[in-house]
């Protein structure tokens, strides 16, 4: 499942509530859960940021993102995924994404995961915007490779 | 006859418009578009394109009705 | 912090309790999360599996976790981590483990978490019995590889 | 002057009992632990061994009222 949130979201709490709906297919089968939560920090490249705004391409976001989860389901077998994504305005300690993966085996749910992510840092249509100390405002203009440090 | 161009991100804010019509012309492609709307901006070389949601590159031909987007190298998760 | 639990538990609710006492060390800091949930699955090596009972050495358990978890902050720049293992009678769909890590970034998230349940499946000393469909029980003799498939 | 000893899991099932004591002669290893307790079983070739919960390899010495523990590989997670 994808979800775009506009104000806050508790991401254990999401999987909690979607595991609900899910638990009768993945009855018995699921082995191996793996969870990726991405929080805003109040610094990036050595300056202090107090806040930032999101922004997305409406309905290429949603297409992008079922692409991602369509690609790691063709490499790996997984049994289920969710991803939920924050928009608007965000400050420090907020969630920014989850991505939940479940596989039968735990390569494949670790593997998966992290493809999600990346693919979803290189390829889905969100963009930062950073507020910094002084008021004063930059797009962060290229994510980093999430495979090496 | 015309294409609806979207930018986005600091894009938006360099060209200073979030939105755009572009007179459709059969042949022309994702480049063309760009050169038409904004002859005096030289196109950033990261530039990204999407035509109806889905990436292509600049030399993609674009369609009557499509809607073509520029934006930057996207930073999200 | 490493837990040692006799009766189930839900992860992510584990998570949101130890996060509360964590918040105020991570504050700012934290802008990546990786979770592991490892579920007891219904079949195994091509048979049902009805329960399972996992032995573990008190004390050599614990002692064993902290080295992991201590080899892993070597590693990786760590802000905290987050071991919960089952013990004692299981059954289908029960939680057995959850590890979580966190971290400034996403990388170093998920290649610690890994880590950790690599090491805890090669050199922490539980063990699982599994029971049949037949009621015949067999000791589980060896744990795969995780980096592989 | 003794060493307690443990068993765990499928060795534990195998050998009858959870616990022993072996009378410590010094200049003893792991192995010799095994031998004296068990000398007319053959130890299993993937057997661990943990000095005081710690893991040591077969030849390491013992000390006197060290907890000697022998296990199977292990399968937890």
């Amino acid at each position: 499942m994808i979800k775009i949130c506009t104000s806050a979201f508790e991401p254990y709490k999401e999987i909690e509530a979607y595991q609900i709906q899910q638990k009768k297919s993945l009855a018995g089968k699921q082995g191996a859960a793996n969870v990726f939560v991405g929080t805003m920090r109040d610094f990036n490249e050595g300056e202090e940021v107090k806040g930032m705004t999101l922004e997305h391409y409406p309905g290429m976001t949603e297409k992008q993102l079922q692409h991602v989860l369509a690609e790691a389901a063709e490499q790996w077998p997984l049994l289920d995924s969710l991803v939920i994504h924050r928009v608007g305005d965000v400050f420090p300690d907020d969630v920014l994404v989850l991505v939940a993966v479940w596989s039968a085996h735990r390569g494949a749910a670790f593997d998966a995961c992290r493809f999600i992510m990346e693919a979803l840092k290189s390829k889905v249509p969100f963009w930062k915007k950073e507020i910094l100390k002084d008021g004063e405002c930059r797009w962060v203009d290229k994510n980093t490779d999430g495979y090496v440090g | 006859m015309s294409i609806k161009v979207r930018y986005f991100a600091s894009l938006k804010e360099l060209i200073g418009q979030a939105t755009d019509d572009c007179e459709f012309v059969s042949g022309m492609t994702v480049q063309d578009v760009w050169q038409k709307l904004l002859p005096e901006k030289s196109m950033p070389a990261n530039i990204l394109a999407a035509i109806n949601m889905e990436y292509v590159s600049l030399d993609t031909l674009v369609k009557d009705a499509d809607e073509l987007a520029f934006f930057p190298p996207v930073t999200g998760g």
